[in-house]
This record gives C-alpha cells, structure tokens and sequence, in this order.
C-alpha cells in the first residue's frame, strides 16, 4: 500500500540532520519510530507530510511520487494544535473544511464520531474546557477524519501523565483496529513503543539514520498485564540496548 | 586534578569540609528566623468605594478650603464651588449635551476607522515577509512622529468639519492598531501553520482560518488604548477647528479666564472617556469569552 | 538683570516694532535683556504675566479688561498695533454694490477666527454694525486664522475676515481680491496689540517699566523712519516666509499705517476696542479708560505733563 | 440506547456506513487538489533598501510634477522643491540645531522622569490589592483623560519654561509606564512567589529579587512608546509656550501658512524621533541581553 | 526526626481538599507519594512548606509545631522556576541569599557543588542556556543548598523524557546519599516511585486521603535492572491495583 523512500540531507549549513534514510512501511501497519532526541524523526514526518524539502531523496506514497506535496498524509504535531476560538466539533473537522467540504455536512459527518469516541457532549464547548486527554483525542480525531490512508503522529502521548497516557494508548489501538488506516508513531517512551507496534524503526543520531527494525511478534489483542511477559521484556531491553540506555550500570552523573 | 565520582569523594570524607558548613549554616552564625506567609485579606466592595469617594471629597474639601483662605489663588485655579455652579450653568444651557454628543461622534468614527483601517493594514503583513520589511520603516516614522505636528496640514485635506476631527482621532488610532495586529501576526503559532499546510491549505485559508482568529485577542487588547487616543485626537481636532464641542469649550474657556468652565468640560470629558472605557471594557470581555479565551 | 519676557499670541510681522527694538539695542540701551516668547493657548499670554513668569504680553487690552473682571490687575503701558489690523476679504467673483454690505453679506457664511478673538469680535461688531444677525442674515465659520484661507478657498464661504500674512497670500493666490472693507482705515485708531504689564510691576519697578516704554517707543518710531533696515529685521525674525509675502504685508502695514507713532493709547483707540469686544458679548461691563491703561510712562506725555 | 463498546460495534458492521463516507471523500465529490508548501524567498537587505529608496524618490517626483501641472494645489500642499529650500534656509538661520537641541531636551527629560516615576507608581501595586484597587480608577480616569486638554492649566503650574515641557511629556509617559508596569506585576509568577516564601523570603525580599527584576522585560518593553510620546508631550507643550523648539516651528508655520516650513519641521522631528527610536531599540536589545532573555 | 500530622479542609467553599491525613515520615527517608491527579499531593506539601494555612491539624517538625512557618523546608515546585535573570549561581545560592548570607560567601560555598553535580562551566550562564535535565538539576541544588533537614520534590522529573529522567534519577539518588536528608517525592511514575524509595503512600481522591503505606524493602544500591525483578514487579502491581489502574480488563473508552 505505502513505500516511503527517503534520502536526504537537510539544508541548514553543512548540518546533516538526516543521514540518507530509508524507510519502507507496508499498508496498515502500526509502525513506531524510537531515538534519541534530535535524531531527526520529526524531520522525517515532516519531509513525509512535504513541509520540508528533502535536499536529496524522494516520498513515494502507493508508489506514486509524493514528494513535497501537502495535504496527502495526517500529521499530528506534538502539540495538540487545537484552535481556542473553535468549539471542539469545528476543530475536528478542520481538514474536511479545508479540503473544501461544507461546514454543515462536515459537523454532520463528524458528530457520531465524537459521541463514539468519548468526545460526546463536548462538542459545543471550547478546547479550554477540556482535559489533557480530551484535546489528545480530539486532535487524533481531526486527523483520523481528514481522511488520509496514512497518519502520522508525533510523540502524541509525551505530555500526558502516565494513566491518561495508558487509557490513551487503548483508545489509539481500538481506532486502528476500526479505521484500519497506516499509522506511523514516534515516542520517547520504549514501553510504549513494543506495546502498541507491528514494527519498531531504532534511530540513532549525528547524522540521523535507522539503525534497526525489530518486528514485534507478539499476539494481539495484548492485554496490560503483557508488558511483565519475558517476551516483551526482551524486545523492552533490545531496545533499550539500541539506544545507549543506561541498563544496568551505575550511570556517571552529568 | 583528575576526576574522581562524588560519591567516592564523599565516602573518602572529602565532603566532610562543605557539609560541616551546611550544618553550621543552619545554626549560628545566620539564625533561621520563623516567618509566617505574609496574607492580604481583600477588603470588601464598599470598604473600596468608600475610600475611594472619601479621598475625592477630602481633595474637593481642601481645594475649597484652600481657595477661600487664599492659599491656592481661585483667578488661576478655580474653585470646587464655582465649578459645581459652571457645571449647572453649562448643562442649563444645553451646551453639555450637544457638545458632549459632537466630540462623542467623531471620537466613535476615528476610532472605528483607524482601528479597522490598522489592524487589516498589520494583518496584511501576513502575506509577505518582504512586503513588511519594505513598509517597516515607514510606519516606525509615522508612528513615532507626533501626529499633532500634522494638525495644520490635516484642515488642509480634511477641512474644518467632522471629517478632520475623525481624521485626526483615526491617524492616532491607526499606527497602534497596525503595529498591535502584525505583533500578533508574528506570534502566530508556526505549528499553527504547519498544521494548516499539512492537511493542504491555501494561503488564504490559512489566513482566514488561523492568522485572522488568532489575531483577534491582540486587536482586541488595543481597543482600550485606542479609546484614550480616539478622544485626544477628536479633541485636538476640535481645538483647530470647530463649532462646537468639548474642546471647543476648553479652548474658548481658557481664551476668556473662565477656568471653571475649563474644569468643567475637562469633567464631563473624564466622564465621556471613562464611559467609553467601560464599554470598551464590556465589549473586550464579551469578546474574549467569544473566543473562548 | 534677569531678563524680561514678553509674550505673543502668535509670532506676527505686526510687532514688528518689538522686533526692531530688540535688534536695533534699544532694550540694551536701557539695560534691559528682553525675551520673546510665543503662548499659544488661550489666555495662555495673560496668565504668563499674571502669575509672574512673563513681564508683559503684547495683545488687546481689552484682556486686561477681562481680567479685571476675575480680580487681576494689568495695565496697557505703551501701545504697538493702533489700527483694527483686520481685513474683510471677499471670494473673486463676489462685488459689493454701493457700498451696501449689508446687502452683499446677506445670506452668506463669513469665515473667521475662534469666538472670543479679535477677529471674531470685529466680525461680530460689523454684523451688528449693518444691522445683520448672526445665525439668521449670515453664518459665521469660526476656525483657527489660518484655516479663514481654506474655508473661502473651498467655497464653504463666500467672505472672510482675515489678518496678515493671509490677506497677502490669498491675494496672490487668487483667493480672494483686496480687501472689500479696510478696517484699518474704517474703524481708524483702535487699541488692537498694546504691550501689558501687571500694576504691581508699575508700583514695585517703575523705572523698569519706564525704560521698557522708552524702548518700544523707540522701536516704533525707528520703523516709520527707516523702513528698509525694519524690513532687515523683519527678514531676520520671519527668515522662511516667502520674501515677496514678506514684502507685500509690510508694505501694506506702512500704507494702512497701522503702527501707533509714539506709542500713546488715546481715548478713543480704547473707545474702538470696548464697543468691538462688548458688542461680541465678550465683555460683559464698561471698563474705563484708566482702570486698564496707563500711559504715565510714554515720552511724548511725559513731556507734554 | 443503550451502550455497547464501539469496537463491538464495528464488529458488528455499524461503521459501515461512516467508513464508506470515509472512502467516498477521499476519492470522487472533493479530488483532493496536489499543492506544494508555499515559500516565499527572503529578499537580500539591498534590495530591500532599493525598493524603499525607490518608493521615496518616486514619491517626491509625483508630488513635483503634479504641482508642477497644478494637479495638487502647491499652495496647500507646498511642493519637494520648494521645501528643499526651505530646508536650507531652517539650517542656515541656524534655527535647526537649537530648535532641535531643545526639544531633544524636553523630551529626554520628560521621558526619563515619567518611565521611571511610572514604573515604579506601577511596580508599587505589588505591596497591596488593596491599595492598588482603590487607586485603579483614578489611574484609569488619567489614562483615558486627553492629556492636551490640561494645556490650559499647565501653564500654570509648570510655567512657561522649559518644566512645562517636560511636564507634559512626563505626564504622558508616566500613566502608560504605570499600567504597563502594573501588568508586569499582576503577571509575576505566583509560583515564583511561592518559591521564594518557601525559603522564608520577607516581602522585600520578594519585591527586590523576583518581583522588580521580572518586570523589567515589561518596563523595558514601553521605552519605544515612551519615546513617541514624550516627543508628543514635549511639541505640543512648545504649541503651548515657547521661545524655540520644533514645536514652536510648527506652531509658527501653521499660523502664518507657511506649509514648506511645516513639512521641513516635520521631517527634522521624524528624524529625531527615528533617531531616538533606533537608540531606544538599541538600549532594549541591549537590556533584553542584560537579563538573558 | 520528623512527625508530620496533618488534618485539615480547604476553605475553597465546602470542597474538602483533603480529609484529615496523618503521615509520619521518619528521619532521613526516601519517601514517595503517589495518587491520582487532584488528590492533594501538591496541597500537603505546601501545608508542610508553610504556603497554605490547613484549615485543622498541625504540621511537626522535629516534635516541634511548624504550622505555617514558612521557611523550614525545602520545597521544589514541580516547574523549576529557576529566575531567568540570574546566572544559574545565582540561581542556586537563593536560598542562602534568602537567609542573609552575604552573596560572595554563598557562591563561593555553592561553586564547589555545582562542579560537582555536572553544572561545572556553566556557572555564570544564564538559565536559558541549559537543558530541561541540567534546568532540573540547578533546582534541585538550589532546594539542597537551602540547607533543610527536610526536602519536598513536587514530580521534579515529570516533564523530562524517558532517557534524562533515568539520568536524573540516579543523579537523586547520589545526592540523596552523600547528603542524607529526608526527602519526601511526589510523583505520577509508578516505577520511578518503587525505585526510588524506601516508603510509598498511595493516595486517593475526593476527599484526598492516604489509603495504603507500602514499604520497599528491596536492597539498595539498585541496580537498574532491578525492574524487571519479580519483587519489583509485585510491587509495582500493587501499586498499581491500589490505583485502579486498568491492568488487564480491557479499559473503556472516555
Ligand atoms: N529548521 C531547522 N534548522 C536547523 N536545524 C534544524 C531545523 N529543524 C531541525 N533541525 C535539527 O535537526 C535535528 C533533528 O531534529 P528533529 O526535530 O527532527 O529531531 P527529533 O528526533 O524529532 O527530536 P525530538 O525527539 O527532540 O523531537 C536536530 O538536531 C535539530 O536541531
Ligand atoms: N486554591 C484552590 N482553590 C480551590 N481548589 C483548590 C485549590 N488548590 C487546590 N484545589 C483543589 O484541591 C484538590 C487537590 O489539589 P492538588 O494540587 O493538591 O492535587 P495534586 O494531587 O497535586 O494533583 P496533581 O497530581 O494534578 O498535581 C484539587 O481537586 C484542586 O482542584
Ligand atoms: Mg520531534
Ligand atoms: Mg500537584
């Protein structure tokens, strides 16, 4: 369904953000990317989603050539983005506006979706008025209804604490499940990474490139209790590896 | 000196020296006073108003006082008392009223026009980044240029009606407005705008849909502000050229000793500019919560 | 000693006499620095001198008269302007028959100065003259002097009551013709610019105030007798206004003779004056003669006493 | 109805309907339009300057030639020129310099005494709400109150030397210093605050080392407005009374209708305000440093 | 060394904040409280620091009352709050600038530490100038430089990513160890709290109260694969449950 080919370098002076990369993700997948910071995955969406120009290299989406065109995937930025001055419902269907549709239709076509995906009864209220979760999903939704095959989302997560973060991740994985739609998804958070991924992409920094691609085989539905299995301990710690994490020995401070 | 982790040092009671000073802080030599968190308690609504009205009549008090004992001499300034009898005089004489409605009219028009007028002049700004380096040091000159020098001219063009005395309060107007409005085009969110762009926006979707919305807080901001310069305009305006309003009345008041008159219309002046301010006030505060913010 | 202050409404070639007085050292000579400065802002001049932080101010003295009324004592000392130096001008196409202005002015607008000035007051003082009501007969357009040119030009009025530089200006410009009515020469002598001073400044410093008058004395009759160097003077105090305007309002000034020649206010000068600012309705009550003027200071009085 | 979990319901073939809509957008009613980012190239500062010189001299020239045919009525308008002319004869009567120098002088004056006297009326709010609530409408009342109306009366007090400038500009500085200072305070950081009582901070403590030091952003942040006005304040109090001063020279022009000279007396002010501007940027880029920020 | 007992309301209208709660935090213990979000964690630490008068109950120091002394602890808000006009010395040496030492004295005691502790070259840099892990750091000496027996962390390391906050972690412990002070550790991390210390307290909301106290007796130092230790993981489990977390059951949505 999707071969996304980049090779490029960035043109800030002579910093190379992003060594050659290649990445090549099959439709439908649930693919994370993990790195240090600074390693270039926000480049990488960024290149995808066309707001940056790759110095070298190209974007094939269903094998046409993509690059440098906006408005082909959903991105959604680490910050949620939502506009304080729309009530949540004209937010959500902000891309389907901006693609031209008209306002009633799209307010009719996502209203259902909000009520299905706990969004019920804020529709008329302002972002203000919602919990961190809340402006997550919403913005999730607003990507989801723009109605791309591929989405991408940046550290979506990082700014939730930890049990909104886990109803979060259950909320992500039943959508995917419904819309079946390509999801590609970058995170600090290892645990994260292995527990909601098909395939995790490792990256590494100076200049940025994917050092490894670990398949995560384990059986889905996952229940919670599956991130105490030794299998998914292991993938944990080859990550963790990959990464330079301190694992076990007493790490200098500074 | 090489390197050697802290924790080693401090077993080898190398930090036996700055803890010892820590401890030695917390007793003598700067002894730890016990302080409570110093609280305000807010004093109710009328315990404010009556302050507030007990230092107008105190200031009211010793002017009257003093004008009659000499002190202040009443030929310059004026005293409480004729002014109250001025204020009665001038209200009789329904000057107060038609007055008061002429410089209220072309304070409103000047403030509408340069407002609007402004802040699409900042929000144009949007669309070229070169466009507004060009026209930047033509509005730093105009804006730091006191527009009162421009009064001669400003008859010339507009003539001695209204439409100079809105000219005038529009001119203060304009300049802020403009600068306020491309302040809030620069802090537009760039994520904003890479959001806009990712899902394959038009400029002028972007523009409509963002860069107008979330320029609205700041032109609202100003609106208080251009209040004040609407007034000061629509009153210099008037002190150049003019039939008739409030500073008309100032004008010929202090052309022909009647301070208290000059008091008296500088009064009903405060009155105008405070209930302009209010509503001015209400309007922010409705908007704002329009926006949600 | 400290030097003295006097101060204009305006920075006008028609004090040109202080001027000379200035630069020709007659002040010097009589040990005395003199200082111009402009007020601009209503009774801004009166009240400098009032409150002591200007010497004198060179204006009618009916604003001693108005002063007066709140309980402020000023006195004219020596006068400057003795000719209503004020003009009623016409837009080109307008022609008065017979000298019936009444006739040609009805139904019009006349454009002058603020209410309360001189120029409004002799407007106001016409009018009533030729029996026309304000309001009803004709429309008065009060604006600032400078805007009288802009009002006829524009058409929003057919006449003007207008004061040098203007009244040259529009000439040359075909604004409007020559003068219509000559006030100066109609209404003949008339208090218009004598130079004020507080009555406590006649008690306390009399010789100051004799030395001052001496001066301007001086100055007036320098300008009749030398006109070129005044017109050297006059260039140096106006340097950016247009020679030939300079020239053509001098020029005038000299014809119309609106200089007093020695300084003296007679009676009937104040006489013109009260009657013009009392029909305006500025004035509300009859000030004498000496209540307000006091010309013990003047040379030629002085010695005629 | 009654609820049932949405996978179940997607399982169940309930979202058959909305995933179809899902499809059929994406494909026939709306083509989705393929657009490229919009980028807009910087332009290199030459060109930059070209265009504004270009903008400028095409400016005059129209003005010339449409005097020239009598399109703009020289008269009025005056004509580049003749105000050249005039220009040279302003400084070789040698008025320029010291009619500058003057009013240079009031203005740094008076905008030095009301920024400071402002900010720290504005910073005082700090210590009571109490106080700073019964204060806040006079301040208000100031504020929207036309400073020039006042002309009159300062006179008076301030006389008609060189105080009654810097007065004026005082005055106009220091309500807006106030309120912007006041601003700096109400948005000190509440936590900040509780940081320093924490470590059992007295409130002069507090008011020295966090509350002043985080204003000043503020404070620094109204010297550019500061300085329009206080020039403001400072011409228009030469309007009022004065021997020399641009102020005066405008005054004088507009009385005698010399527009040339109005203009040249406008530029020399634009170009001392723009000095001053530059110099007041300059300062605050150089405070902003100071500060780290 | 230490006996807080704190029982009191919050006046905000008849909303109880918190029921009466007692905790007894011995000397020189790691001690975390952990609870979900609005159960009071952040308004015990500011009656203990003094900050917000409790409506009944006392706060003990040492036996001795400390009910609204301001002064006696260090407290570090979650924000790092650190003054972005001072040079981060400065910024260390407040506390001790606070209580009157003269500034010369306290930097010249407070140099040493930040050599120490990985802030070395960066003394007379501005706040601005540091990252979020080093910004965390500077805080965190400057609430120990305070000099009190007693240290608040209010989730000092909840806005780190997942790699500086491991750093930060073992860098805690350190001081924690050279210096021995009672520490008492606010956060939302289940695992951070089981690593770190000896006492957890699990808190639960409306009214906010403390409804377990779980003692962590695995050995210290330990090491970092210590997570993934079948004690470790009992007690993270439960502390989870206590929570109410959503441990295997499939969660719903909103
Ligand atoms: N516009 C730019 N100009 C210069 N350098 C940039 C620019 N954008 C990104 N970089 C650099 O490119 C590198 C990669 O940045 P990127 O934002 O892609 O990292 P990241 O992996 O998303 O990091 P994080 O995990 O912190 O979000 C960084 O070193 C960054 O400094
Ligand atoms: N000043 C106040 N006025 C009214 N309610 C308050 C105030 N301060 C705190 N609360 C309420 O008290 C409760 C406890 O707040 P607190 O900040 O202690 O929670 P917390 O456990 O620290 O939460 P978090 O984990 O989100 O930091 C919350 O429900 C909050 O809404
Ligand atoms: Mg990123
Ligand atoms: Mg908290």
């Amino acid at each position: 369904m999707e071969d996304v080919s980049v090779t490029f370098q960035t043109a800030d002076g002579p910093f190379h953000a992003l060594a050659p990369v290649t990445l090549n993700i099959p439709r439908g997948r649930f693919v994370s990317l993990i790195g240090p910071s600074g390693c270039g995955k926000s480049t990488i969406f960024n290149v995808v989603a066309g707001l940056q120009s790759p110095t070298r290299g190209r974007v094939l989406i269903d094998g046409i050539d993509a690059t440098g065109s906006i408005g082909q995937v959903g991105y959604m930025l680490q910050k949620d983005l939502l506009l304080p001055w729309r009530t949540v419902l004209d937010n959500v269907i902000l891309g389907m506006e901006v693609r031209g549709v008209p306002v009633a239709e799209a307010r009719d076509h996502a209203r259902p979706y909000l009520q299905r995906y706990g969004l019920g009864g804020f529709e008329n209220r302002h972002p203000g008025a919602l919990s961190g979760g809340m402006r997550q999903r919403a913005a999730l939704l607003r990507t989801l209804l723009f109605d791309s095959d591929v989405i991408l989302l940046d550290e979506p997560f990082g700014a939730l604490d930890a049990q909104t973060k886990a109803q979060m991740q259950e909320w992500l994985l039943k959508i995917w499940t419904d819309f079946g739609k390509t999801v590609v998804f970058v995170t600090h958070d290892v645990e994260e990474a292995v527990y909601l991924s098909d395939d995790i992409h490792v990256m590494a920094t100076r200049p940025g490139r994917v050092i490894a691609h670990i398949p995560v085989d384990l059986p889905r539905p996952r229940p919670r209790s599956v991130v105490t299995t030794p299998g998914f301990v292991a993938l944990k710690q080859r990550c963790l590896a990959l990464l330079g994490h301190p694992a076990d020995e007493e790490s200098e401070a500074a | 000196m090489t390197l050697t982790p802290p924790a080693a040092l401090a077993r080898k009671g190398f930090f036996k020296a700055p803890l010892a000073l820590f401890r030695r802080g917390a007793s003598a030599p700067r002894p730890r006073v016990v302080r409570r968190l110093p609280v305000e308690r807010d004093w109710p609504v009328a315990a404010i108003v009556a302050v507030q009205v007990g230092i107008l009549v105190v200031a009211i008090g010793t002017w009257e006082i003093a004008a009659d004992t000499g002190w202040i001499d009443a030929f310059f300034w004026s005293r409480p008392s004729a002014i109250g009898e001025t204020l009665l005089t001038f209200f009789e004489s329904g000057r107060a009223v038609s007055d008061t409605l002429f410089t209220f009219r072309s304070t409103i028009l000047g403030f509408a026009l340069g407002t609007t007028l402004g802040a699409a002049f900042g929000l144009s700004f949007w669309w070229s980044r070169n466009y507004a380096r060009i026209v930047q040091p033509y509005i730093i000159c105009f804006e730091s240029l006191p527009k009162l020098a421009l009064a001669p001219l400003i008859i010339l063009v507009f003539g001695i009606g209204l439409a100079s005395k809105v000219a005038l309060a529009s001119a203060l107007t304009f300049v802020v407005s403009t600068l306020t409005a491309y302040a809030g085009v620069k802090a537009v969110d760039q994520d904003g705008e890479r959001l806009f762009y990712s899902l394959g926006a038009t400029r002028w979707q972007v523009f409509t849909k963002l860069v107008v919305p979330s320029c609205v807080p700041w032109i609202i901001s100003i609106l208080r502000v251009n209040i004040g310069l609407a007034l000061t305009g629509a009153v210099v305006g008037e002190f150049i050229a003019s039939e008739q309003g409030l500073g008309r009345a100032i004008l010929y008041a202090g052309q022909t000793y009647e301070i208290a008159l000059v008091w008296v219309a500088v009064m009903v002046l405060s009155v105008l500019s405070i209930t302009m301010y209010v509503a001015v006030s209400w309007l922010e505060s409705r908007l704002r919560r329009g926006v949600g913010q | 000693g400290t030097p003295l202050v006097v101060a204009e409404p305006v920075h006008s070639l028609g004090y040109l006499p202080l001027y000379v007085a200035i630069h020709k050292g007659f002040f010097a000579a009589e040990d005395l620095e003199v200082r111009v400065m402009t007020i601009d802002s209503g009774s801004g001049h009166t009240n400098a001198v009032l409150s002591g932080q200007a010497f004198a101010f060179i204006g009618g003295p009916e604003h001693n008269a108005f002063a007066k009324a709140k309980g402020g004592e000023l006195r004219a000392v020596v006068n400057v302007v003795d000719r209503g130096n004020v003009y009623l001008v016409a837009a080109k196409d307008i022609v008065v028959k017979d000298g019936d202005y009444a006739a040609a002015l009805k139904g019009k607008a006349i454009a002058t100065g603020f209410f309360g000035g001189t120029p409004n007051s002799i407007t106001r003082y016409l009018a009533d003259k030729w029996k026309l009501k304000i309001g009803t007969d004709v429309t008065l357009v009060e604006t600032a002097n400078a805007a009288v040119l802009a009002t006829v030009k524009t058409g929003k009025a057919a006449f003007g009551v207008t004061t040098e530089p203007f009244l040259t200006q529009g000439v040359a410009q075909g604004i409007w013709g020559e003068p219509i009515y000559n006030i100066p020469k109609e209404l003949g002598p008339y208090a218009y610019s004598t130079l004020n001073v507080r009555a406590s400044s006649i008690e306390k410093e009399p010789k100051q105030v004799e030395g001052f008058v001496r001066a301007v004395a001086k100055g007036l009759r320098f300008t009749y007798e030398h006109p070129d160097e005044a017109v050297e003077v006059a260039r140096k105090e106006f340097p950016t206004m247009p020679a030939g305007d300079l020239k053509a309002t001098l020029d005038r000034s000299f014809k119309d003779e609106i200089w007093s020649h020695d300084g003296t206010i007679s009676a009937a000068s104040w006489s013109t004056g009260k009657s013009v600012v009392m029909d305006a309705g500025i004035l509300k009550q009859d000030v004498p003669y000496e209540a307000i003027i006091d010309m013990r200071f003047v040379p030629g009085r002085a010695a005629a006493k």
